[in-house]
């Protein structure tokens, strides 16, 4: 029903298209970077990782524009295909939005379940712990521990460049994941409070159903609704915190391409070589306001009273 | 209908505790929503369970069917003692004793198709292993409902449908004792006499026992053997439905039976002279002292406050009446209003 | 009241001191070495470095670490330097690896400026963002609801510090129509005004939010049955949205407004930093790149009373807008 | 539409002596479109209400009493909802009025009693100020003034210290109080309409009969019109003059109320009777009607009540399925309309009953 | 001071004038007035990096040396003469009388130099101030060399917890300071021309509060002190220009803006727009700017040499020489410059150890193979490489890894390691590049047993005072090593030492020569470092701020020149 209604809404067609259309982007990256011609002066073809210092002057400024070759032209400095790093740059962007929306929704729903439907101490347990997580000052927070989780899980061995690009992507993931499932434990917790007086939760204990049964068969089905808005709002939430710590420097880390890590290296050069930046920061505002409007789209279709 | 005891409740009380804030203060108090009530219902037969809102009927609902926890008191079924059973060791009872909830719309799942929500309790109780569609089918059917509806969801029916469905779900354990705690009072009023019709239908196939919540006193009255009568957490009155409807003996009773509007009116019977009670009920959290009802009984005297009334048969001395009358009326009153003229009316 | 007031104080208090002991072990017990991040680099040699630890405390056992902060925060301490001791009082966040200065000097001479540009953020976030909120929700449907929504959407959706640097630059720098920041020193109308730019696109941005929720709100409200009851009365349709629509929607904003204040008194490090406002938020920033732990420590400590605190304001709070709502 | 037989030719007249009437809707049709299409809430509805007496209206959920009575306050959203026909109130029409016209006869001619007192009553203000409030609103007076005027309305519908009662909130009142508040508002501004939906639906038999002898006590004191919405026979045999039997939007039968409950002359009036338990009290079975109500985005064509009526074979022809009956005084009694195709109703549900 | 940043090279800079180190030991003041020069405003310097504190025994940085420039005097000091940079006594009437071993110098302090406050300067202040420099909490970031040459100084605590008495320095009266050496350090006047030299009265002593207001005794005096923050210089009216012949007062005052956005600040420099026009940036010029620097903006931005030279450290343990000699050739100068976001305006290449600006600066410019020059650019010849690698018994079945830490918190360095590591890989080297953390990273590289065969610490060298002796000895000599520290080319060889020890022996004046000559020869012979660049310091400063002049000591503009036009 409700995804029947998605079905008719245009708005959600249409944010759906473009974010679909990032997806494509990013699983093939390599095959459109592929699609840009020969570079006259590197004689070669152009990729997301390889620096060309000779397309660029002694003040890191590119020399060439964009052309056949370099559609969105080269990077200052290191004379990397711009255009690759943008396509590639995608990438991070969705996978941690998802990645993480995935583990913090199941993070969230089970503990919220857990506390909502058992309640006594597990609730006031959990319930203290998500207190105690909104109360952290989390921009700081996540900023100070990075660092430390990455050197925790380097172990004191020593790392390659893409060693520690991985074990920032994870730590990074782990840690949104970490701050970000205590608003849907507490939603979820709320829900199955409400869930349990119900009364065909109440038939199933009178039939006898085992009480794991109950959770996963009978509330959380009820819970999908919510989930789904939740974890729809998480997606570009993330993306967009991902984005925020890799400008300040706390995300992810060369050789990695990322849009947050762009906007950060290019945004002096905004007006001086505005390639650099643009493309990052509207596919970013792109790609994070088709996601929110489908999440507002969703949460429609789930709770029609809510809609416009 | 044998005369085997199915389920003994003997003093049966909850008290749910909880913190209130008073002034400036947090103070503990209890809510005695269930506060020492007795009754036996034999099998194949029915019991009504009338009173007003939040008189703890369906606390007394769940206590029997085990859902909740007593605080005191003890339930028998089938002569063991269930009072304090743990989840696991309710498996049997499970089966025997089943409810049909009050609201046909948050009772079934409405994220499972008919089908699941039926065949859930088969599955549970490994009952007809294999067959359990089939047998889904035959509960459909038997409670008139089209058995092609298996894969629809309760959203796809109305209340009347969905309320059958709920009833199916009891039935499908083959229990000994439904507890059906208001089943009617959620739907259209062209709807009630559909589902009653099927109740006493099944009953009567089946040789259930039934514990029938109701506010309702023409349906408990339509529907009922015998009816306890419930304030703030007590039993006021207990007996053969006869007997309460027609010699009411406790004032509470008389001021419930007096404020149901009659719709004979409308055919020329004269309005019942209506007791005006006045208030409202009051907290189960502070109840009065002594005789409960005190606060709005017109015949309320200095005892009533003092000693709580128990529950005796009225007339103790005439004993031999009950007897004779092959029945039970109990009642909680210092004032008690026997009628005699009813008396008079039993066959000697 | 009272009690529930003690009770989620005592509740408040566990969670600070939760934080407290996290950061502490996250920080302190952490995997990094302040000590070698002081060590001026080419001359850094092992009795140097065992020098700066012992001066920095951290050649103590960890819980002697951790007990001497616990007291310092509770009833003060006192701390060894050149030779002499000096008091911290309570609550005592130690001193900063790096200036050597009281980390309570350091960060509660910055905070009062991190507080001015919260709130006058937040007066222009509750304002555009409650206002446009209503407009959308009364219009409902309308091409102005669309519209509104919409913008604040986009709004939203583009890299906040992106848009911040646009206006650092062009409006304040380049156009000179708004003015740079400066310190209090330098003049209390200077300083408003320099935090005018700041204050601005910050609240700007949260407004996009508060849009939102003030509109769905007001709808809800709007759809309640006392709304229709009050309509029923025969009072005029202004009196029907503000008395009993606005009244009734913003409750759950004032909520959401307080836990706003709070995560902004602690988030506004963005800002800050592309504006150079002299906050608590550019200073543990600056910390965390030198590794100056009581630094970081503090301003973690003071974000997390600072959140607990409005948790608990706007708990009491609701209470107060709510009548319906006991403290227990 | 069909002229009605008691029709009163000088409408534009002030209503002023019991058995004027207050109220005249005709033809009312409210439709709500929604995206799954259009909800025909009420289609063609005709009544009439008088001083001094109680109508009541009687139909099952959804059948469309609410939103024809609040189509009477001009509460519906009118960007949301299609009105056609015409609502005289005390000779203003309705239909088409700009909001303040509502505004003006909202409370002062036409007051409601909601169904639900606790959410229809502010939660964040106080009992007595949402009172004054309305007094406020049609009188220039200052607040004081219409505080004491609140108290005593408390006082009049019965709340004990109503002084001190004026001075709490919603929550703070049990059930029956706020019910009566909620009659104490509507009664502030001494309307000559007072429409009481469901008053009692939500409150306890004994809170119930109170509140009913309330209204009734009320009514007497002030002669105005009671418009009564239940679903509850009993509740109108005790208590309405008049009755309107309304069936998935549309009037069915209306007449005296005893009369009708008495003698029903349409076949779901007659059904709804007979399925009531206290009606056939010792019977093993309850005579129930078959069937539920139609989805009102999708009515039957012809008569609403034909798939569930157990008397369309004996109408001649497929009328029942495709001609609407209209209005028409029942053959054999007095002061009686009803819709419905059968020749003679009154014989034939007689002899249904005897059959039993 | 150390200079921790990467540095690059291209073929653009030119050659920095000779500059020197003059020593002019009868110099008196009044400073000669620069023509032109007005009186009043307040010149505004808003820069990026944030002063730890204002103690002036904790003084090492080059930013804190230019404000204290303006509020301290020392012993000594140093004037520009025809952009050269010569030391003159500044407290003291000369540059300081050597004993006969040379391990006792004594310092005449001037008559009527004032605190603030009025009061006299003591020699007993500056002994004061000299111990002071030895407290380990309250000099944590401070010059450590009174450690290694004043006699105890080793185990001084500083007169805290130390010896109130100690001997190292002494007053015996009121005008005289005299200060007992372990071993001769014959550049001992440039060392007392730092503000751990400059006098602190002990009763005015504060300790950890000393910094919040130190007692001037320069033309300027704080005002207000926020730490962290800013800084307000205003007018010392107890400032006698007659006894200074190295400063000048034109502005009314300073307003020191701590912790800036570069980019901001130097745009709306660039625009001066209202006191933007009266402040000046010394930060290095933000790559987006250039264009306006290079164009109609040129008046408003100053450059020249600093004291850093940057090398490319190899570990001549572990690298043979025909080895280092193919590193030298495969160097991707320009590549890493241009990753690094260095800019023509941030460097100039280097062909030598020590910089043109010091005394005795040799300019040659050495060969790693025939016709391959080591003039620090170029992006690298790794066809000749290959062949040189080749020679030397490597190739691609045997390839020669080159193993090293690079910093992996670090955009810059990230990025710089990747251009780094392509173009060694593309040269035939095997590269092993290990990311760790900077603050760990600076342990590792700097420990001799290390993992890495190149690129240990130190990066680059940053003189502290102008004469290779604050070069070359600490970063080739064996006591580093020995102390279980890193140099360059981490070599311990007796031959160096022995030429280091020789010249260390000569006469301020005849050292530089022979400093110049070693530089050449340390290269030619050994090439334990490959010479990459010099530093550039830059300034940019609004339309109305007149007189820049870079220091080429510092990297930074003399701001005791500088004045404003209204
Ligand atoms: N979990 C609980 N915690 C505290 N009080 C409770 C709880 N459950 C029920 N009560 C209280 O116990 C009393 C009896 O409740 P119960 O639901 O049994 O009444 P009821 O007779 O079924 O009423 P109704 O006719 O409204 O269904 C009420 O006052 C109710 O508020
Ligand atoms: N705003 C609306 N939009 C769409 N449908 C509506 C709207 N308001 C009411 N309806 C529909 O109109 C029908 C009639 O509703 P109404 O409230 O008048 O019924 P009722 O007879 O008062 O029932 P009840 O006894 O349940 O109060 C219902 O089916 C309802 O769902
Ligand atoms: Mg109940
Ligand atoms: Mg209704």
């Amino acid at each position: 029903m409700a995804w029947a209604r998605l079905k008719r809404d245009k708005v959600a067609i249409i944010c759906s298209v473009i974010i679909l259309l990032f997806i494509i982007v990013a699983i093939f990256a390599p095959l459109l970077v592929s699609l840009e011609a020969v570079d006259p002066i590197t004689k070669v073809k152009a990729d997301v990782g390889t620096v060309h210092t000779e397309l660029v002057d002694f003040n890191g400024l590119p020399t060439v524009g964009a052309s056949s070759a370099h559609w969105l032209g080269v990077e200052p400095r290191l004379g990397r295909d711009l255009f690759a790093r943008w396509a590639y740059g995608a990438r991070p962007s969705l996978i941690i939005g998802f990645v993480a929306a995935f583990a913090s929704t199941i993070v969230g729903v089970t503990l919220g379940l857990v506390a909502g439907y058992l309640g006594g101490l597990a609730d006031k347990i959990i319930s203290w712990v998500i207190d105690f997580f909104l109360s952290l000052p989390i921009l700081l927070l996540v900023l100070a521990v990075i660092p430390i989780m990455q050197k925790r899980l380097a172990a004191g061995g020593d790392l390659t460049p893409e060693e520690t690009s991985t074990i920032r992507f994870w730590v990074l993931i782990v840690i949104l994941v970490v701050f970000g499932w205590m608003g849907l434990a507490r939603l979820v917790r709320g829900e199955v409070k409400s869930l349990r007086e119900r009364e065909f939760v109440q038939a199933a204990r009178a039939i006898g159903v085992p009480t794991r049964s109950i959770l996963f068969r009978e509330i959380l089905p009820n819970l999908v609704g919510p989930i789904i808005v939740s974890a729809s709002i998480a997606v570009p939430a993330y993306i967009t915190y991902e984005a925020t710590l890799s400008y300040l420097g706390a995300g992810l880390v060369e050789p990695t391409a990322s849009w947050g890590r762009t906007i950060a290296d290019a945004q002096n050069l905004f007006a001086t070589y505005p390639l650099w930046l643009w493309p990052s920061v509207i596919g970013l505002s792109l790609l994070v306001l088709a996601l929110s409007l489908l999440g507002d789209s969703i949460r429609d279709a789930f709770d029609p009273t809510s809609r416009r | 209908m044998s005369d085997q005891t199915l389920l003994k409740v003997t003093d049966l009380q909850r008290h749910f505790p909880f913190r209130e804030v008073q002034g400036l203060r947090m103070v503990r108090a209890t809510v005695k929503a269930v506060d020492g009530i007795s009754f036996t219902v034999k099998e194949g037969q029915t019991l009504g369970l009338v009173g007003e809102s939040g008189c703890g009927k369906s606390t007394t609902s769940r206590l029997v069917t085990r859902l909740d926890e007593p605080t005191g008191g003890s339930i028998e079924f089938g002569g063991r003692d269930i009072t304090h059973l743990k989840e696991h060791e309710l498996r049997d009872i499970r089966r025997d004793v089943q409810m049909i909830f009050q609201d046909p719309y948050s009772s079934l799942n409405p994220r499972q198709t008919v089908g699941a929500i039926l065949s859930t309790p088969l599955r549970v109780h490994g009952l007809h292993q294999g067959k359990e569609k089939a047998r889904v089918q035959e509960l459909l059917e038997l409670v008139g409902l089209n058995p092609e509806h298996i894969n629809r969801y309760p959203s796809e029916f109305s209340g009347g449908q969905r309320q059958r469905i709920g009833i199916a779900r009891a039935l499908a354990v083959e229990p000994k004792l439904i507890i059906a705690d208001e089943p009617v009072s959620a739907l259209d009023v062209s709807i009630q006499a559909q589902v009653m019709n099927l109740l006493a239908k099944l009953r009567n196939e089946l040789g259930l026992a039934f514990i029938f919540v109701a506010h309702d006193l023409g349906v408990v009255r339509h529907f009922c053997d015998q009816v306890a009568v419930m304030y703030l957490g007590k039993i006021v009155e207990y007996g053969d439905k006869k007997k309460i409807y027609e010699a009411p003996e406790h004032p509470y009773t008389q001021a419930l039976l007096s404020a149901a509007p009659d719709i004979n009116v409308a055919r020329g019977i004269a309005p019942k002279e209506r007791i005006r009670l006045i208030g409202d009920v009051p907290s189960p959290i502070d109840p009065p002292s002594g005789c409960r009802f005190r606060t709005r009984c017109w015949k309320a005297q200095d005892i009533c406050a003092q000693v709580e009334p128990p529950l005796l048969s009225a007339t103790t001395e005439e004993s031999t009446r009950a007897f004779r009358e092959g029945g039970v009326h109990l009642q909680a009153c210092h004032f008690p209003e026997v009628k005699t003229d009813l008396v008079a009316e039993v066959p000697a | 009241m009272l009690t529930y007031i003690l009770r989620r104080l005592a509740l408040a208090l566990s969670v600070i001191l939760a934080t407290l002991v996290s950061a502490f072990l996250l920080f302190f017990a952490g995997p990094s070495d302040p000590a070698q991040a002081m060590c001026p680099e080419t001359r850094c040699n092992a009795t140097r470095l065992a020098a700066i630890t012992k001066s920095l405390g951290l050649d103590k056992p960890l819980t002697v670490q951790f007990f001497d902060y616990f007291r310092g925060l509770f009833v003060g301490r006192d701390f060894l330097y050149a030779g002499d001791t000096v008091h911290c009082g309570a609550p005592c966040l130690g001193f900063s690896f790096v200036t050597r200065r009281s980390v309570n000097d350091e960060l509660f001479t910055r905070f009062p400026n991190t507080v001015v540009l919260a709130l006058m953020a937040a007066v222009v976030f509750v304002t555009v963002g409650v206002t446009l909120g209503i407009i959308a929700a009364v219009r409902r449907g309308s091409a102005a609801d669309r519209g509104l929504v919409g913008a604040s959407q986009v709004l939203g959706s583009i890299p906040y510090y992106v848009l911040a640097l646009l206006v650092a630059l062009y409006p304040v720098i380049l156009w000179n129509v708004l003015p740079q920041y400066s310190a209090i020193s330098a003049g209390v109308g200077p300083y408003f005004m320099g935090m005018l730019a700041p204050a601005l696109i910050l609240g700007l941005v949260t407004s996009a939010s508060y849009v939102r929720y003030t509109r769905n709100s007001m709808i809800e409200t709007l759809s309640m049955d006392y709304i229709r009851t009050a309509r029923s009365k025969g009072i005029n349709e202004r009196t029907v949205l503000f008395k009993h629509g606005f009244r009734a929607a913003m409750s759950p904003i004032a909520t959401i407004l307080g836990l706003d204040i709070a995560a902004l008194l602690t988030g506004t490090l963005i800002t800050e930093q592309i504006f150079g406002v002299d906050g608590i938020g550019r200073r543990g920033l600056a910390a965390l790149k030198s590794f100056d732990l009581p630094v970081i420590m503090g301003t973690v400590l003071i974000g997390a009373v600072v959140v607990v605190i409005m948790n608990l304001v706007v708990d009491i709070a609701y209470s107060f807008i709510d009548p319906r709502v006991r403290l227990s | 539409m069909t002229a009605t037989v008691n029709t009163i030719s000088t409408q534009s007249s002030e209503a002023r002596d019991p058995g004027d009437v207050v109220l005249d809707v005709s033809d009312l049709s409210v439709a709500f479109p929604t995206e799954e299409g259009v909800v025909k809430a009420v289609s063609n509805l005709t009544y009439q209400a008088r001083l001094g007496r109680t109508l009541a209206i009687v139909g099952e959920s959804g059948s469309g009493k609410s939103v024809s009575s609040m189509a009477v306050l001009g509460l519906h959203n009118p960007k949301r909802t299609q009105i056609t026909g015409s609502i005289k109130l005390d000779g203003i029409e309705l239909v088409g009025a700009p909001a303040s016209t509502f505004q003006r006869i909202r409370s002062t001619k036409a007051a409601m009693v909601f169904q639900d007192p606790q959410s229809s009553l502010h939660p964040f203000h106080k009992v007595g100020k949402q009172i004054a409030e309305a007094y406020r609103a049609h009188h220039k007076v200052s607040k004081q003034v219409a505080l004491k005027r609140a108290v005593e309305m408390l006082d009049l519908v019965g709340i004990p210290n109503p002084q001190r009662r004026a001075n709490s909130y919603p929550h703070e009142f049990s059930g029956g109080m706020r019910q009566r508040a909620m009659i104490a508002l509507g009664l502030v501004n001494n309307p000559k309409l007072l429409i009481a939906d469901e008053p009692t639906t939500a409150l306890d038999v004994t809170v119930q009969a109170q509140i009913l002898d309330l209204v009734n006590d009320l009514q007497k004191e002030f002669g105005s019109a009671v418009i009564l919405i239940t679903h509850d026979l009993a509740v109108v045999a005790e208590t309405a003059d008049d009755i309107l039997v309304m069936y998935a939007g549309r009037g069915v039968e209306k007449g005296s109320a005893k009369e009708v409950l008495a003698q029903p002359s349409h076949p779901y009036t007659y059904g709804l009777l007979q399925s009531l338990p206290s009606h056939s009290e010792d019977l093993e079975e309850l005579r129930a009607i078959k069937g539920t109500p139609p989805s009102l985005l999708n009515l039957p064509n012809g008569c609403s009540f034909h798939p569930r009526c157990e008397f369309k074979s004996q109408v001649d022809g497929d009328a029942c399925w495709t001609v609407l009956p209209e209005w028409r005084a029942t053959l054999g009694l007095t002061n009686r309309e009803i819709r419905c195709h059968l020749a003679d109703p009154v014989a034939t549900l007689k002899h249904d009953e005897g059959e039993r | 001071a150390n200079n921790g940043t990467p540095g690059g090279t291209n073929g653009t800079g030119g050659k920095v004038d000779q500059a020197g180190a003059a020593l002019d030991p009868n110099a008196k003041g009044p400073a000669p007035e620069i023509p032109g020069a007005k009186k009043g405003g307040i010149l505004t310097v808003p820069y990026t990096s944030t002063p730890a504190n204002m103690d002036p025994s904790d003084q090492f940085y080059q930013d804190t040396a230019v404000i204290f420039s303006l509020t301290n005097r020392a012993l000594t000091t140093y004037v520009s003469r025809d952009g050269k940079q010569v030391l003159v006594p500044d407290l003291a009437t000369d540059l300081g009388k050597q004993s006969e071993d040379g391990l006792t110098w004594t310092f005449t302090l001037k008559d009527g130099i004032k605190y603030e406050d009025g009061t006299p300067v003591k020699a007993a202040d500056i002994v004061f101030a000299a111990k002071r420099s030895f407290d380990p909490d309250l000099a944590a970031n401070g010059p450590t060399y009174q450690r290694e040459f004043f006699k105890g100084g080793a185990d001084y605590q500083g007169p805290y917890k130390g010896d109130k008495n100690w001997k190292g320095v002494e007053a015996p009266d009121d005008k005289t300071v005299v200060f007992h050496l372990e071993k001769r350090f014959e550049t001992l006047p440039y060392f007392v021309s730092f503000n751990q030299f400059t006098p602190i009265p002990e009763a005015k002593d504060k300790k950890a509060d000393y910094q919040l207001h130190p007692l001037a005794t320069g033309p300027y005096m704080f005002d207000k002190y926020t730490p962290g923050t800013e800084l307000v210089l205003k007018r010392n009216p107890n400032w006698d220009p007659a006894t200074d012949p190295a400063r000048h007062n034109y502005p009314d005052g300073f307003h020191f803006k701590w912790g800036v956005d570069t980019i901001k600040t130097q745009t709306a420099i660039l625009a001066s727009n209202g006191d933007d026009a009266t402040s000046l940036n010394w930060d290095p010029i933000d790559s987006s700017l250039i264009p306006q620097i290079e164009g109609d903006k040129k008046a408003q931005f100053e450059e020249g040499p600093s004291s850093c030279v940057l090398m490319v450290n190899l570990d001549a343990r572990k690298i043979p020489l025909p080895v280092r000699k193919a590193i030298a050739v495969a160097w991707p100068f320009d590549s890493i410059h241009k990753a690094a976001g260095e800019t023509t305006h941030s460097f100039s290449p280097a062909s030598t150890i020590i910089p043109p600006q010091i005394a005795g600066h040799l300019d040659y410019t050495a060969e790693a193979a025939p016709g391959f020059k080591m003039n620090g650019q170029g992006d690298g010849n790794a066809d000749e490489a290959k062949k040189m690698l080749a020679a030397a018994g490597y190739g691609p079945d045997k390839p020669f890894e080159l193993i090293y830490y690079y910093t992996n918190d670090d955009d810059i360095a990230q990025k710089v390691n990747q251009v780094r590591k392509q173009k060694l890989e593309a040269a035939g080297f095997k590269v092993q590049d290990i990311g760790v953390p900077n603050a760990e990273r600076r342990k590792l590289v700097g420990d001799p047993k290390g993992k890495y065969n190149m690129l240990q610490s130190p990066r680059g060298w940053c003189f502290d005072w102008p004469s290779a002796d604050s070069i070359i000895p600490p970063t080739f000599g064996t006591i580093a090593l020995s102390q279980g520290g890193t140099t360059f080319g981490n070599f311990s060889d007796a031959k160096i030492d022995a030429e280091i020890k020789r010249i260390q022996q000569l006469s301020i004046t005849e050292q530089g020569p022979e400093w110049g000559k070693m530089d050449k020869w340390l290269t030619e012979n050994y090439l334990l470092a490959i010479p990459d660049n010099n530093d550039k310091g830059n300034s940019v400063f609004g339309t109305k701020v007149k007189n820049v002049h870079n220091n080429p000591n510092k990297g930074m503009p003399d701001l005791t020149d500088v004045w404003l036009d209204s």
